[in-house]
């Protein structure tokens, strides 16, 4: 799993799983909090589609937190007010980074954490696709 | 002035306070803010949307707080967002990567992967449903097929159908290599530039939007077309990652987007293509806002302007935005006394000296 | 077209209203009318006050079932009112006649009857509430006195302290005899009475209100000057009784008024009250709303007019009303693909004409 | 209790407890429906205050129902959607109207309801009083 395919499963990950094995993690891992936890706004910026001009569109709320673990960085940021999803990421990012013993299973939480994260955007669209109409069939 | 009827009025402001408060907490069945989120979504959206933060939570709340008044709950949010630190800027999103949940052309028939309705009330007709009032039933859906999520490249831009047809100006090759302006950091200035425009547009509030996008249609200034495209989904928000440098997904934010394609007429004096586009994209559920607002857009684009407010952007962008307008108009509220004294004063004084005149005369 | 097309388009549709049915209804903890109606007040009367129809169940259930959306449960409850018949006109009533529970002069600190700030938030600070994510918990009250209801008499309007000074004209004996224009019953025509553009403003949307009061307070045409009362309270509806013809109260309606005295600068030409009023009733508590009529009230009846739009009855009550502007503009969602097919060809054929000189030329 | 006292008090009773006293004098009274009972809107007049000027504000939604009991009308218009208040109403009304032997009854149930609603009122008032500030008290 490449650092940024890691970064976005720590981004959609369930929180609760995702504090309770940053937690386990910590027994055994020696870690710097080097930046936050932090609450925070990120204003996200849309590409009207003419021109290709950039605006600033709306704040999201988002928590960031780094870590350090020696020289090894450990990086998130999710969208929403949590600290402790915010710190939690971080944490099991600077794991991995680490070479942590934890992170096979580590990988293998975030991984499962993509497939149901793509599994309930196809079962939102599921529900919507029914509704398509393709005038284009008609004959 | 008595220290006594200094407190009394406090006794009274704080009073007042507690009553408002107990609305809201007071009494049977109290409303649960994941309730607001999962069944008053179209106020939710539209509330985040004018007060410019995406949270639903948050969103929510503020409904619940303001007993639903759009406006003063997206005053909270305007509020609530000065105590947060700005972590940054996102990278730019385009619509082309929205997950679709909706997405219809009213200009044309055949669109490459289909018109998807998606929750639309828009053919239905308005009727009350009493049974709402015991709770309501949900309708069966029938067998739902699981499908496969469509493909990045399944529901291309309308607007690439007229680009193809050199109808319209083709995309530029890479974005325009503008710091956009930020409304939120920087008070507006006139003549405001589009991506200010653009913003504030997008902060606005849905009613007064609504209005000026009417009155543009119906002749003071604005300019309509066809809407391409109206999608809904959600976008992405991306951000460079601080280690890597890569683009990377922090998740998705709801919204509708209109592409409304103004223009058409050719002329001589220019062999190029000649449809032009107002642009709209709001947080949320919010079509009427979205569509409002690339009439509006398309109207301030006009080179040659016709006089009337919907061109003007400083009328525009000055009247759009609720919470100063709340702000504004709302502090007539507190006490003017002395102001008022002034002007009653003046006005006697005059009127004794137009007496005095007329005895003299 | 083959059938088959059509089936689909239709189960298409079908199945998007089952959608948004669901959205409503599905999921866990449903939001029941009466929590809607218990801790919603504002979006409630908000709906009201633009449906133009009274009745805090019906305002609750349309507030639910357009999931929130103000402008599209207001059009529900218009909707719905096509479906009832009219049994008649109520006695006018004055409001002299509410029953306070809010009343507040910005233009004199001692009003007789005292200011009653009642339920508000002016003093309070927007600071998001984040307890009531568990719900929340009533504030204490403290001891409650049993009080008893006022008199009849103790809330007199402050405009009559104005008219005691004779700066304003003094109250005419009796009703003025002109039988009031009713917009739900004849279409609006140009130049209207006052009685169509009080019954219009009443009707009109909060957010659009808010901004044209809020270019006319800037500087485009406005007319606005102090808040003489604000009030609210609970508004008898009279009927004569059918068999002994005497005024009988048959119930209440919430509303919120404002009486904004404008005008102050007397002049040698007039040895007279030259203070005037802008006046609003809405229903519910909309303070927003009912000032914001009372400035665009007085404006409209300036009788030296800027040119602005704010003082263009025509302008105001064209646009003022929600329902009629989304209609207009959400129109623009249905498929226009002949239309849009017609200029596209008329499009290409024209550049083909200017192709064609060009070549020749 | 005139008449108008009586229909404000069948107005703001309580409509289960006046649905039931209804059904009770039916039982012994005969009485003919003679128009509706009808849900529909009423039109609310206002009077602006500085020219005394009439308008329509608002409509109402309303109940009406008259019944005849021999040559005695009987007449109610509740607001609300409630065929059963307003027919029920008409019934009570006719009945005293036509000397019904629970008259005492029913106009004791109604000075109630009226006292009741006036009480209703009190407490409301009672609640708001406290944030009454008379600045003219003030020294």
């Amino acid at each position: 799993m490449e650092r940024e395919a890691r970064f976005e499963a720590i981004a959609c990950a369930d929180p609760e799983r995702l504090v309770v094995i940053a937690d386990e993690v910590l027994e055994t891992l020696d870690v710097e909090v080097t930046r936050g936890p932090t609450v925070g706004l990120l204003m996200v910026r849309v590409e009207e589609p003419l021109e290709r001009l950039p605006f600033n569109f709306a704040e999201v709320t988002v928590s960031e937190a780094e870590v350090a673990v020696g020289a090894h960085r450990g990086y998130a940021m999710v969208m929403g007010k949590s600290l402790e999803r915010a710190l939690a990421g971080a944490v099991v990012d600077a794991a991995i980074e680490a070479g942590h013993p934890m992170s096979p299973r580590i990988e293998a939480f975030l991984a499962e954490a993509q497939v149901a994260a793509d599994q309930a955007w196809a079962d939102r669209w599921s529900v919507i696709a029914p509704t398509r109409v393709r005038f284009e069939d008609v004959t | 002035m008595g220290y006594s009827s200094v407190r009394g009025g406090l006794d009274a402001i704080e009073h007042a306070e507690r009553l408002i408060h107990n609305q809201v907490t007071d009494g049977g069945d109290i409303l649960e803010v994941s309730q607001v989120a999962d069944h008053l979504q179209l106020i939710t959206d539209q509330v985040m949307g004018e007060g410019g933060v995406y949270d639903v939570e948050l969103g929510a709340l503020a409904v619940k707080q303001a007993e639903g008044d759009p406006i003063e709950a997206a005053f909270l949010l305007r509020a609530y967002r000065t105590t947060l630190p700005r972590v940054g800027y996102s990278l730019a999103s385009s619509g082309r990567e929205l997950r679709i949940t909706r997405r219809i052309s009213s200009a044309f028939r055949d669109i490459p992967g289909g018109q998807v309705l998606g929750r639309t009330r828009d053919y239905t007709q308005r009727l009350m449903d009493f049974s709402l009032l015991d709770g309501g039933e949900p309708m069966p859906l029938g067998l739902i097929a699981q499908a496969d999520a469509p493909d990045d490249d399944e529901f291309p831009l309308v607007i690439d159908v007229l680009r193809a047809q050199e109808l319209m100006p083709a995309a530029p090759d890479r974005p325009a290599d503008i710091e956009p302006f930020d409304v939120t950091r920087e008070p507006l200035r006139f003549p405001a530039t589009r991506s200010a425009r653009l913003q504030g547009l997008a902060r606005a509030e849905t009613g007064a939007l609504l209005s000026l996008a009417y009155a543009g249609m119906r002749g003071y200034g604005g300019d309509h077309g066809y809407i391409a495209e109206l999608r809904q989904g959600d976008l992405p928000v991306k951000i460079s990652h601080p280690v890597t440098g890569r683009a990377v997904n922090i998740g998705w934010v709801s919204v509708t987007e209109c592409y409304q394609i103004v223009g058409g007429q050719a002329s001589k004096a220019k062999d190029r293509p000649d449809y032009t586009m107002g642009y709209g994209m709001v947080i949320g559920r919010n079509e009427r806002k979205a569509i409002s607002m690339s009439i509006i857009d398309a109207s301030l684009k006009k080179e040659v302007k016709s006089g009337n407010v919907i061109e003007d952007e400083e009328y525009v962008l000055y009247h759009c935005d609720a919470i100063e307008s709340m702000g504004f108009v709302e502090h007539l509220k507190l006490p003017h006394y002395v102001d008022f004294q002034a002007s009653l004063v003046r006005t006697s004084k005059v009127r004794e000296l137009v007496k005095a005149a007329r005895t003299n005369a």
